[in-house]
């Protein structure tokens, strides 16, 4: 069965290593804080200028002076630290950051991702994702496989307006895990659970290299 | 060096219709609630505007726009504003987006004496049009440069009657970048102190940047989406 | 994120000869005396030293510069050496002058992830010469690039077990900026505290950037130019 | 008489103006934070990261963590600020500083500034010279009028390699003040007390410019 967005948010969760600063994006990506596995410890950066998010506030507690990138209102935890919005990118461009884990619209076989603008509809902005693509050595997109219409988010090429170019690495979707290989192409890493490799290779318009037999996702429920 | 102005009135004295004025923070955290009042008030308009975000319908920068005072927004993300999204489509509101990284940087230029830098944000794609690009150590970069405002607007925790400030929380974001890049810099604070009453290790924006300060009559400090945990 | 070892000798592990070491401090203030010290005491050579000054005779860089460890020195300025004026005028000892803000903002860059940016420092002189330059409104400017040092050494006032770091008075200086530039960073505090027990408002290097800390075991903290005024 | 060090101090200190913030160079320069004007307020910045200099430290009150860009130990006024090397000279670069006033080995008639290098001997560095240098609009040069050897310091041509180019207003030495101007020249602006156009004229190899009647500088004792 094809995850749901916690599903794709646990599976991204394994792939965080110990001692990692982690940037996530607003949707799926902000669901893996709460799956972060056992006995590894990682910091959240958001890039409004906060390390060391912690949950959200209780009721009552919120203050108006203390948010993360999606405006909410949050707690910081022991250690945690303040910051302006240039030393925040300092960090991105920097690449102090280990992970950036986003949504997109369009992944392309190449790594190109497209996430910010739809043309003929109102755009909202960029915000600091063009940054973090263009930055981070290590970015993955978590992601339906596909749109409402059922296309596929997986393309040879992207046919909106880009982000970043070249720079995805990994993509989770609610079908797949699949590696973009530095010559091209989403090398299929993992299914979710019951999920055919025929039906990841209908849903990906986009260049999908198969090798021997693909394992299921281990998700914990 | 005394740089306390009476009231809000004084602290925005020059600002005119036409100007590109730079605006602190993020979201509704860390704006300037009471300059952005008296900029309503003052009914200026053909505004270029420098802001992370343009406010929300009826809070922080959508007041002016409310007012159709703003002709160009300088932002990295404009959603939750009804009013915005109708002038921008209407095409009565000129919006340029830019990566909020390359606007911090852009920002802390304009007031460090940097005149243009590289950045890998935005390569190959259409922020980076008709821009220079270049490659360093085999990695492709966009030339941006500095910003020429008249004002910059701040919004502060404390600051003492030097224009020492000191920012509370995720309210920094922009504030001490914009606040170093203004021809005039106005701070607006929370609290206003003495000079020595800060601790000179903690000062985030040095009073070398300000032009003018005052005290606000009252802040809001609106939450945009207030988001809790039960207790149990 | 514990980013503690236990000693200089651990914090000091892959230190090795021909390395690009930057290291923080002005003069004599704010330097990593302790690290300084291990560096010594490794015997690693042919370095090329990124730091502001050279330390003097007895002190500081001076150290390293007696056991003839470092090749190449890039500095703002360099009196107050014998032993530093003897190696460079007898060129075993390779010397870069670079301007003060020139350097600082080349660490800047470095941690920040901007490979080259502009500056008017130096245009038309020495400095410029084999540098590409290039017009502003109408002023003229220098590129200058980032550094790649393998370490960065700095010292702070208090820090904490995840690296948070806050420097007391003029010993800041050069510290947060090469602390953010190093692909590994050391920083030698005074104190060493729990998370937590620094003002997360207050931290001027946040613990990103550093791999490693300890509790320095003894500062001199020695003073280059005491100047004093007699009570009366 | 030709003014000594103090003197030429006690003139420049009658340039200050209410607000301004001021980087004093070593030497000459120093001595200036001594003759402030009456009823008028400056701050010192000092380029290692401090705001709000006070005096030096009284005798056993010294802070090896408290010095200046001479590396003296001083003392911080009520409303100081210390500060990182990069935001320092982002406030030099930026022109956040009113005024600059440094000692020149030579100043040329169309104001370059060398005061760094002598070839052949040992050289200490720049400091932070060259971006005081290139980036205030308001420096002055504080210097003896000729050098050691009788020799005048102001020039056609710079002869020692510069600090900056084009970038010196105004000279303050024991004989004189002089205007650099735009096109180029020293504009005699006033004499030292006693001291007689013709001494200026012999001691400037630079073109000079003198109209009309050359006032005397007022030097209170």
């Amino acid at each position: 069965m094809a995850l749901d967005k916690k599903g794709i948010a646990k599976r991204i969760a394994q792939e965080l290593r110990d001692g990692w600063y982690v940037n996530l994006g607003i949707g799926i990506p902000t669901l893996i804080a709460n799956y972060i596995p056992q006995g590894i410890e990682v910091e959240f950066q958001s890039e409004n200028g906060i390390l060391g998010m912690g949950p959200f506030p209780y009721d009552g507690e919120e203050d108006a002076d203390l948010i993360n990138a999606g405006k909410q209102t949050i707690t910081a935890l022991p250690g945690a630290v303040y910051f302006d919005s240039a030393l925040s990118f300092a960090m991105i461009r920097g690449q102090h950051v280990q992970l950036t884990v986003l949504g997109a619209m369009e992944v392309s076989e190449n790594g190109d991702i497209a996430n910010w603008k739809i043309p003929g509809r109102m755009v909202k902005g960029m915000g600091g994702a063009m940054d973090l693509v263009a930055s981070a050595e290590n970015i993955i997109v978590a992601m339906m496989h596909t749109n409402k219409k059922g296309e596929s988010k997986l393309l040879p090429n992207c046919t909106l307006p880009l982000t970043g170019v070249s720079c995805i690495k990994k993509v989770v979707t609610n079908l797949a895990v699949l590696d973009v290989l530095p010559e091209g192409g989403f090398k299929l890493i993992e299914r979710a659970p019951g999920v055919s490799v025929d039906e990841i290779i209908a849903a990906t318009s986009g260049k999908l290299l198969i090798e021997g037999e693909i394992p299921e996702m281990v998700i914990e429920e | 060096m005394n740089k306390v102005v009476a009231n809000v009135k004084e602290a925005c004295e020059g600002l005119e219709s036409g100007m590109t004025i730079m605006l602190g923070g993020f979201g509704l955290c860390g704006i300037p609630e009471n300059c952005i009042a008296q900029m309503v008030n003052l009914g200026i308009n053909d505004l270029t505007c420098i802001s992370n975000n343009a406010g929300v319908d009826d809070f922080g920068l959508g007041f002016l726009l409310q007012g159709r005072q703003i002709k160009k927004m300088i932002s990295s993300y404009v959603g939750e504003n009804d009013e915005f999204e109708r002038q921008m489509l209407s095409g009565e509101l000129d919006v340029e987006l830019i990566p909020q990284g390359t606007l911090a940087e852009r920002c802390r230029a304009t007031g460090a004496g940097i005149p243009a830098f590289y950045t890998p944000a935005g390569f190959g794609t259409e922020v980076a049009e008709g821009k220079e690009t270049r490659e360093f150590n085999g990695k492709m970069y966009v030339l941006e440069k500095a910003f020429e405002p008249d004002f910059a607007i701040v919004k502060a925790w404390k600051g003492d009657t030097q224009g020492n400030l000191i920012y509370k929380g995720t309210a920094r974001n922009f504030n001490p970048m914009m606040a170093s890049a203004g021809k005039i810099t106005i701070a607006e604070v929370e609290e206003l102190v003495a000079p020595g009453q800060l601790d000179p290790n903690q000062i985030h924006t040095p009073g070398i940047f300000v032009q003018r300060i005052f005290q606000g009559e009252k802040y809001e400090k609106r939450i945009e989406q207030r988001t809790v945990r039960i207790k149990g």
